[in-house]
């Protein structure tokens, strides 16, 4: 099986793994070849990882099947891991333009929203303001798009995950 | 005035538990209390009695001055720690106490009322000779009055919550344009923190260093500083890195700004622990605020001078006075770096969710301050700093290497938190010259620089490998499940299985 | 010789980690080693490299000096350091690395042969000018001769392994009846520890308390005492609480104890970090033994003088000439505490089991040296030392109140520990007056005293209370369980009992 | 339901359950009546545990379903808890004569043998020497009795649970 490990500065690693036992795997790092251990030292997170004799603490976070947040030597990489087969996956959706939803990333309280129905948004666009633990924070569209649904009010308290504005993409306008 | 027997801490999370601490190193008791949320809290835990205060909000708890008032009568209580936040700087909570005939462990009302009020403690350093940016003496009372004030004083101007503190309310203003926004968020965050909306406009200082000086002081007259801190790593005025001593200050400035500090806090009367703040820009240094209460970073203080501050306020508020605290001797240097559940790579959004896993860095020169424990859930309600690292060493850079390796001990699991990003910093030549002033971590930020790693291995590769190892490890994605014929896993893949199943049952 | 670059630590535990923390902030690499027990051991996961020794027991692992030079070698790494215990006072270690070309991380071997051998040590020391306890100066071959030599000396007498150390092999022998069991089983451990099961015989020295000096030397002739500790509380020789510095001696003997230990480090040309114990008795004191390595004890003193021991035999093994340590300042008082997985109620009987769930004590002045984590394994096949507690406060009552605070934050699930005892000898009056002498603890534990808790509430009734909670929490006894007619639980009961499968799932 | 609360210092304490609710009871201890809540912090042991008003961080581990080990503010306390119907089970099983196994208490070696067959020990007495942690552990009869059976030798490696020893009762003798 085939890994394509993409981090947030942009990098992109390519892995195959040649052969795998219990906690150990040979790899195909970029060309390289690497062996590996791999131990789940606690079950909450902590890893215990050698490769080719270099010794790692390791935390991994999973925000989702594919979406991993490493930390290693007290820096996180956020890393994005599909194998061969979602990556092929991945390519025919990316095809098609993207759909947006706001949501409360943590309980708080609409102070402010920024947007009107109907209105376009470029990429990094402010769509309002959320207050928690004492810090208003500017809520923004990653894609941008046009204000499609406007789900809740100025002043009104959201609980994590709610889903506050829909964006229709941009795509469809033209 | 007799020495206190029984002390109220009418605060939560790690600097309750810091009071709780040395209240119990001196053989005083404790009474918490807690907000709905807090019940299993360590400060609740480890004090000797608590009483619930009410819901989960500050409103309906840690700022519910007459339930606190009620408990302290019940239990007595002879003593109320404010810590810091919440009622800390509220004078209400000072006349409460005199009320009730309870020590107020910090300081008096009127110095209080002077400090948090800017205009005011302006004109009360103009006074006692103690330098200040140029700026307003009153307060504007909407965007035109600011705008007016800000021509005369010339751009770039700051825009200050006049009853503010704690970096909120607070926004820099280059240009004409930006002062309508500006205006609106900071005064809607000051009324909102401080129930008080006023704004006041100040020259900017170019390329500001924060440097601040603690002092303490008795109810006998005595008042004292014990040396420098250095806080310029901020974002939002929120301290992410603090320093003691403060240093790369020009000849005779440590000195002479230890005197204004006194000269500030004598002017007001004070005792009790306090923090008078300072700009700092080539060579001048400017009063900032005086914070009438301990600080988030006291504990750099503390490593330095082998000083317990928490200790100094009870004594002061039991009426005693204080040994000559000149005569203490600075030894090394020490650093701290504040914790927050927040996702620096996603805005600083607050990281909310149970604390699952914990590996705290432990050995030489390590201190730990900190009320997060193993299933701690993370709520919206309060601060997000959850712990604070505190580094001390030999020098400057003993100490910081020695959080750098605290820092890559350290492991929260479940969150996310700022310790990745204090990493990069400290690795910064910024920080190692000592020369950051208090926009360099706004500036690193939009810059995207490459972090410059001191550790040699090529991390990003090895944090892709881990992530793979991981999927492999997991049994990876149903892809790989359907594909084995049979239902016939590795032996690997169903170990792997099974543990993240009791993994899952754990949380 | 130039600064070393790359350590390879030939340890494990709480002792590797502390040497990895080190070498970490001063920016030398790091080699582990293991053995199959210890994988995911912290020391291994800190460390830049790790490699395999074999299997668990120490022989085939720890103590295996071909496989550690062997990785040496191939690692690349030009320095070893030992730790303490394994192969810490084994010329065979130093030899073989003079003869790889890599600096050994300790003193010369010279020295190390003269102080492991007890009866070299005391003619050395005695040549040296530095006062011995009266005793043979040849080894008793067997019983009968070292009953002819202890009727010599007087009883009672001290049976001591000659090559001995760490407490290991050494018996009290009150009575002629009392010398062939004290001597075979003595003889037995020391065989089994050192190879070598030569004993001697010496005056026992009444109501002596241990104290000790801490040197430190380098190659250019330079040798420092770093100040004293006492480490009277100990239990079969085993040091269980350590303070610097040793207070309660008599006028002028602090200074003139440092001076006989330089003395004494002097005669054997020493250099690095070693430690001069001594027995003091009555306002006199005498040799002991020296111990030529790190020590687990270190701590206090590099928490008093601000000062870090490894890296100074880092530097030295380097061929640095140190800095005058002479001109160290004292600062407050340290005291430590050692974590033992082992159950003082039931006879110290190790305590093995897996570490689930782990509070460890923060806060100002709370050092922790361990290397314990969630999850971890207590095996049989190592020291029961866990964990290292360090108090440092302005004065010895603040380090001994705040040591009782740690103990009291302190929680290690899974397994006993030492802990409870220390916390009740931290409380009695012997060692609030720094009067407890080496037997002390094996007085105290004879005499069942009731505790004398400075905690005011009657712990035994909330012990109590809490147990039975506990029992109703889980829903209790099959027998009530049974009573519940129709199988109609509670829901508390039911809550409790999906928790405990959650919490056994997690083990 | 009441409890039997038995403390290694000889102490003993009486509870009766007035009333439980959700984390909360109200208990007579001793005839005094307390309120109480009892919150399992973490599931690994680590409860916060209130009795009229007064707080405490509680540790347990319990050893069996009756022998349970508190620690509370630095010390531990070993505490037997029966109901009371364990208490009378309890009664009747105690007036009979009691076997003894000894069991090594962990893995280690058996460096030593201190009993033959057939010798009678008293209460205290030792049995063998186990070494474990690199300290020599002396193993002794709790109740005292009749060597039956030795199932070891010395030099012998053992795991911990093993049965090592058996005594028959000192009255069957009589």
């Amino acid at each position: 099986m085939k890994y394509y490990l993409s981090l947030s500065s942009g990098r992109e690693v390519e892995l195959e793994v040649l052969e795998q036992g219990p906690g150990t795997a040979r790899l195909l790092v970029d060309g390289r070849e690497v062996a590996a251990d791999f131990l789940d030292v606690d079950r909450l997170g902590q890893y215990a990882v050698g490769l080719d004799g270099r010794s790692y603490a390791a935390s991994i976070e999973a925000r989702s099947d594919t979406q991993l947040v490493v930390t290693l030597a007290g820096e996180s990489f956020a890393v994005t891991a599909v194998d061969e087969r979602e990556r092929a996956a991945g390519e025919l959706a990316a095809s098609r333009p993207k759909a947006e939803t706001i949501m409360a990333s943590m309980p708080g309280i609409v102070v402010g929203l920024r947007v009107e129905l109907g209105q376009t948004l470029e990429p990094g666009d402010p769509v309002l303001v959320l207050e928690a633990m004492k810090m208003q924070n500017e809520i923004c569209s990653e894609h941008g798009g046009i204000v499609q649904e406007i789900l809740v009010e100025a002043g009104e308290s959201v609980a994590g995950n709610q889903l506050l504005v829909k964006l229709a993409p941009l795509e469809e306008e033209a | 005035m007799p020495p206190l027997r029984k002390v109220l801490i009418a605060n939560r999370g790690e600097i309750a538990l810091r009071i709780l601490r040395t209240c119990r190193e001196m053989g005083v008791d404790t009474v918490a209390v807690y907000s709905e949320a807090d019940r299993e809290a360590l400060h609740v835990r480890f004090a000797n009695e608590a009483y619930l205060l009410g819901g989960p909000a500050p409103a309906d708890s840690y700022l519910r001055l007459d339930r606190i008032m009620e408990i302290a009568r019940k239990t007595g209580a002879d003593g109320i720690h404010p810590g810091f936040g919440f009622l800390a700087e509220n004078p209400a909570l000072v006349a409460a106490c005199e009320e009730a005939g309870v020590a107020f462990i910090g300081p008096p009302v009127r110095a209080m009322e002077i400090m948090g009020d800017k205009l005011a403690s302006r004109r009360a350093m103009i006074e006692a000779g103690v330098p200040v940016v140029p700026g307003t003496t009153d307060p504007a009372a909407d965007v035109d009055e600011a705008l007016a004030a800000a021509e005369d004083i010339g751009y770039p101007v700051m825009l200050k919550a006049s009853a503010g503190g704690g970096g909120k309310g607070i926004r820099v203003v280059r240009e004409p344009s930006e002062m309508e926004s500006a205006f609106s968020t900071a005064s809607g965050e000051a009324a909102s923190a401080f129930g008080d909306g006023r704004m006041y406009v100040e020259k900017m200082v170019v390329e500001p260093r924060h440097i601040e000086v603690q002092v303490v002081g008795d109810r006998h007259g005595n008042c004292y500083a014990i040396g420098t801190r250095e806080c310029s790593i901020q974002r939002r005025h929120q301290k992410l890195i603090e320093e003691a001593p403060a240093v790369n200050l020009a000849d005779g400035v440590s000195e002479r700004i230890q005197e204004a500090a006194v000269a500030a806090a004598k002017a007001v009367d004070y005792f009790s622990a306090g923090t008078v703040e300072f700009l700092y820009s080539r060579g001048e240094f400017y009063f900032l605020e005086m914070n009438t209460r301990l600080q988030v970073e006291h504990p750099v203080t503390e490593e330095v001078y082998g000083v317990d501050l928490v200790e100094l306020m009870i004594r002061v508020a039991g009426g005693e006075e204080l040994e000559d605290l000149s005569a203490l001797e600075p030894r090394g240097h020490a650093i701290e770096v504040r914790i927050n559940a927040e996702d620096a790579a996603n805005n600083f959004m607050p990281s909310l969710g149970t604390v699952s896993g914990l590996r705290m860095p432990f050995g030489p020169g390590a201190r730990v301050d900190g009320a997060v424990y193993h299933g701690m859930e993370i709520t919206p309600y309060y601060d997000a700093m959850i712990a604070k690292l505190i580094a001390s060493g030999a020098d400057r850079e003993q100490a910081r290497r020695r959080m750098m390796r605290m820092l890559q001990e350290l492991h929260i699991g479940g969150v996310t938190t700022s310790a990745g990003l204090a990493m990069q910093i400290l690795q910064t030549e910024e920080f190692c010259a000592a020369r950051a002033d208090t926009n360099f971590v706004e500036r690193y930020l939009e810059e995207g620089r490459a972090p410059q790693r001191e550790f040699a291995d090529d991390l990003e590769e090895v944090a892709a490998i881990v992530a793979a190892l991981h999927r492999i490890h997991q049994g990876a994605a149903p892809l790989r499940r359907e594909s084995a014929a049979g239902g016939g896993l590795s032996p690997w893949v169903a170990v792997g299985r099974q543990r993240r199943l009791a993994g899952r049952a754990n949380r």
